[in-house]
């Protein structure tokens, strides 16, 4: 007899199926000739500058933690979600205290500025009121 | 990218990028880039610290050209593909800084043709320039639209010259053809129909939510920086410079039309940003239509070839006249040694010049920003590499 | 002011670096000068009060032949209204003129184009590269000397 | 892999039928890359506008090489760009075609004589399928050229060693 796990299992393995046999198909039966000029990685046309393997900001890797912790809060309101018409009122409460503490997290993240980016102000430039008018240096 | 012996990653001007900066090329084949432009961007994160651009990807040799051609005519179908969105600006320039250099005055009747050619020109310009401008900050429809009225105006054309985009039209003293019958009615009709369409696309674009947070307070270029990178047209005008040569350099028949210089007010955001300068272009349009319109009613008759002089062989001197060409000053310094070939060109483009402020007006923003000023800026490789 | 009185302010100022002018020519009245007095008299046009030159038209660079190249500064001032058309001649074996970048900035990249198509070296200039042609094109092509290169980076360049 | 890359010999009925579905599959979408060089590109931007509609034949902009199977080099190729050119023309995938679209992308065009930075013809570093000429080629001679494109797409084998 099917159980309901099973209906759920041959529906995913459907999917995967769908998804792969496409896939490969598609991979098998394409001309592949590969040779170092196609191989390049693409920069608009030019050779590729500056290295991509670089110490970014810290920045990115705070703003990532926080959206993980919500995303895993959200993973739990899920299966919770479902079933919650035969669970009654126990169940409702619970949940709101699980919100609840999270929320407190929110805040403090919100209060404590992590959540808004350092992001540098745009530069405006002006001819400094040198003796020539000389601008900064033009640079480039 | 030159990699010194201290191992330190530089940019092509030399420059020590900084542990968490990168840099990448927004390289010649860009959809934003209205052509082939390559903008190096020094990036931290996503945040521009320096742009450093190069040019050069469609650099066509007109000064050579100029210079080999076999009399002064021959020289305008290569002045139709300096700037190849407003061409008839191009010759214009030209003729008028070989005009000056002959001392030749052109009948009455060739001046009003002119007028209401590059005033056409100028609207069918800057519907490429708002209609590009659209794509390039996310609303595809503008494009359509505005692509939609330039093939009206592109009739016009190709009933007077034959051609859609480079014409050859407007020659030393004079024009290749007279208007042929009907087009002063077609050409007001045009008019009538246009009108209403800029409201339209005021509507669709220039007020919509989303454009104004893309562009006010984006590209901020104050009025004294724009002088003194000798920035021009629109790019000078929306940074609120009251300066337009067809009123204060004045030439040909500009004085008896009534019309107003249009100049960025800094309505939504701070004076001087990319929507100042993409309003000036929409309100310029109204513009050249009233001009246009004032044009169609005074011309007068007369024959257009009279004044073309047979063999021009100006007495050596030198000459720089400019004109306004729907993107700013283009100016022509032409130098004659008395014989039929000019000695030298040197076509001063505003695009050239207004592109030499990007890195100044682009810097601390984020990169989509560095799009929407760079489609702002409205520039044509072909006038910017000459 | 109009072009005599302003080449006579200048040749007050400035005496014996004033080479040649021409006031009331049929086409643009020009000022030669001295390449050596470039920066100052640039500075002088652009900082004194009732000549305020401070929109540099066009940059152009020239070659007369007889192995002589030359500079012309179109100048223009916003709030006065008028212009002024400065001419500088350098022997063609050593081109060499101060750089104005600084004063006027819009004459940064009209110099690195007078580099890259002439050959002449502005000193001073904060970033003086071939700004059209690439770096390794050979030669500096509006030069009336210059010659087509058969080949460039494998392709045949003449038709 | 690229099994069926050209591997069967003789032109039984399930190879030109397995033809046939290829090349119309290619033929009817083929993805332009968003690429202008010069005047032509406006004429080709006004080809891709409401009025003269590219969409109609499958030809959609698309921003990278890798999406792209056909290039249109639509103005004057200068030596400077040569190289981009020629780079971006081997990070196409394959079967990658290319509409050389004007005078200027065919010979130089007005600027065979005395252009010393101009390439006197893309076919000089790629190889071309389809010439336009015209300078700027109206929109209906880029569509035409587009057209004989297709024709040529139609004739293709990938399926056959040899065809």
């Amino acid at each position: 007899m099917l159980t309901e796990f099973g209906k759920v299992l041959i529906f995913f393995i459907v999917g995967v199926i769908f998804v792969a046999a496409g896939l490969v198909f598609a991979w098998l039966i394409r001309p592949s000739r590969p040779y170092p000029g196609k191989l390049a990685t693409y920069e608009c046309g030019e050779e590729p500058i500056g290295d991509s393997w670089i110490k970014f900001n810290i920045r990115f890797y705070v703003i990532a933690l926080i959206f993980l912790i919500f995303d895993v809060e959200v993973v739990f309101l899920f299966p919770w979600a479902v079933v919650f018409q035969g669970l009654g009122l126990y169940a409702f409460i619970e949940m709101a205290v699980f919100l609840a503490i999270l929320l407190v997290g929110y805040a403090y993240v919100w209060v404590k500025g992590d959540l808004d980016w350092d992001k540098p102000a745009p530069f405006i430039p002006s001819t400094t009121p040198g003796p020539g008018g000389r601008t900064q240096e033009p640079g480039n | 990218m030159p990699r010194l012996n201290d191992g330190a990653l530089r940019t092509t001007t030399g420059r020590i990028l900084r542990r968490e900066e990168m840099a990448i090329n927004m390289g010649p084949q860009h959809p934003s880039t209205h052509g082939v432009l390559r903008l190096e961007l020094v990036l931290d994160g996503e945040i521009v610290v320096d742009v450093i651009p190069h040019i050069g990807y469609l650099h066509r040799c007109f000064e050579k050209h100029a210079e080999a051609m076999n009399n002064y005519q021959q020289v305008i179908p290569y002045c139709d593909r300096l700037d190849y969105i407003s061409s008839m600006n191009m010759d214009w320039a030209y003729v008028i800084a070989v005009e000056k250099l002959l001392g030749i005055k052109v009948p009455e009747r060739v001046e009003y043709i002119r007028v209401i050619m590059a005033e056409l020109q100028r609207i069918a310009s800057h519907l490429i320039a708002i209609g590009t401008y659209g794509l390039d900050v996310g609303a595809f429809t503008p494009f359509l639209y505005c692509f939609r009225d330039r093939e009206g105006i592109l009739d016009l054309f190709e009933m007077t010259c034959g051609a859609r985009l480079l014409y050859n039209y407007i020659w030393v003293g004079g024009l290749a053809f007279d208007l042929p019958a009907g087009f002063i009615d077609k050409a007001k009709a045009f008019c009538e129909y246009f009108r209403p369409n800029i409201k339209e696309l005021n509507d669709l674009l220039t007020y919509n939510e989303i454009f104004v947070k893309r562009t006010a307070h984006v590209g901020i270029l104050p009025a004294d920086v724009a002088i003194a990178y000798g920035c021009s047209g629109p790019m000078l005008r929306g940074s609120g410079v009251d300066f337009d040569l067809r009123r204060d350099d004045p030439y040909s028949i500009y004085d008896r039309f009534d019309w107003t210089v249009q100049v960025g007010k800094g309505e939504v955001g701070t004076l001087g940003d990319c929507w100042d300068r993409y309003m000036v272009r929409v309100r310029e349009m109204e513009q050249s239509l009233n001009i246009i319109e004032q044009a169609l009613r005074q011309i007068p008759a007369g024959d257009v070839f009279s004044a073309i002089p047979k063999r021009i062989r100006p007495n050596p001197g030198d000459v720089y006249a400019r004109s306004e060409a729907p993107r700013g000053e283009m100016g022509f310094y032409i130098v004659s040694d008395g014989s039929a070939t000019p000695y030298r060109v040197k076509a001063r483009s505003p695009s050239f010049v207004n592109l030499s402020v990007l890195p100044e007006i682009s810097r601390g923003y984020m990169i989509a920003d560095v799009v929407a000023i760079a489609g702002s800026v409205d520039i044509v490789l072909g006038e910017v590499d000459r | 002011m109009n072009a005599p009185e302003i080449s006579e302010k200048l040749r007050s100022k400035f005496g014996d670096a004033i080479l040649e002018v021409k006031a009331e020519a049929l086409s643009d009245p020009f000022v030669k000068i001295k390449p050596g007095m470039l920066s100052e008299i640039s500075l002088y046009l652009r900082t004194d009060g009732d000549l305020q030159f401070d929109f540099l038209m066009c940059l152009s660079g020239i070659d007369h032949g007889k192995n002589i190249l030359g500079v012309v500064y179109n100048l223009y001032s916003m709030t006065k209204r008028h212009k002024i058309t400065i001419k500088v001649e350098l022997p063609a074996e050593k081109p060499e003129v101060g750089s104005v970048a600084l004063i006027w900035p819009s004459a940064g990249w009209h110099e690195r184009e007078a580099y890259d198509l002439f050959g002449i070296v502005f000193t001073g200039h904060p970033d003086l590269r071939r700004i059209l042609l690439p770096e390794d094109y050979p030669g500096h092509p509006l030069r009336k000397d210059f010659k087509v290169p058969e080949f460039y980076g494998g392709m045949k360049v003449p038709y | 892999m690229g099994l069926l890359d050209k591997t069967f010999n003789d032109g039984n009925v399930v190879v030109t039928t397995l033809d046939t579905v290829l090349n119309w599959a290619r033929l009817s979408s083929l993805y332009q890359m968003h690429f202008g060089l010069a005047c032509c590109a406006i004429e080709m931007m006004a080809a891709s506008a409401s009025h003269y509609d590219f969409d109609r034949f499958g030809v959609m902009p698309r921003a990278s090489p890798r999406q792209a199977d056909l290039i249109i080099v639509s103005g004057t190729v200068t030596l400077k760009m040569a190289s981009r050119i020629k780079t971006l023309y081997d990070q196409m995938s394959e079967p990658r075609y290319v509409l050389s679209m004007g005078s200027c992308a065919n010979c130089g065009g007005p600027y065979w004589e005395h252009g010393y930075h101009v390439l006197k013809g893309v076919d000089r570093i790629i190889p071309v399928d389809v010439y336009v000429p015209g300078c700027p080629p109206r929109p209906e001679a880029l569509m035409e050229g587009v057209i004989k494109l297709q024709e040529k797409i139609r004739k293709e084998t990938l399926v056959k060693k040899n065809p």
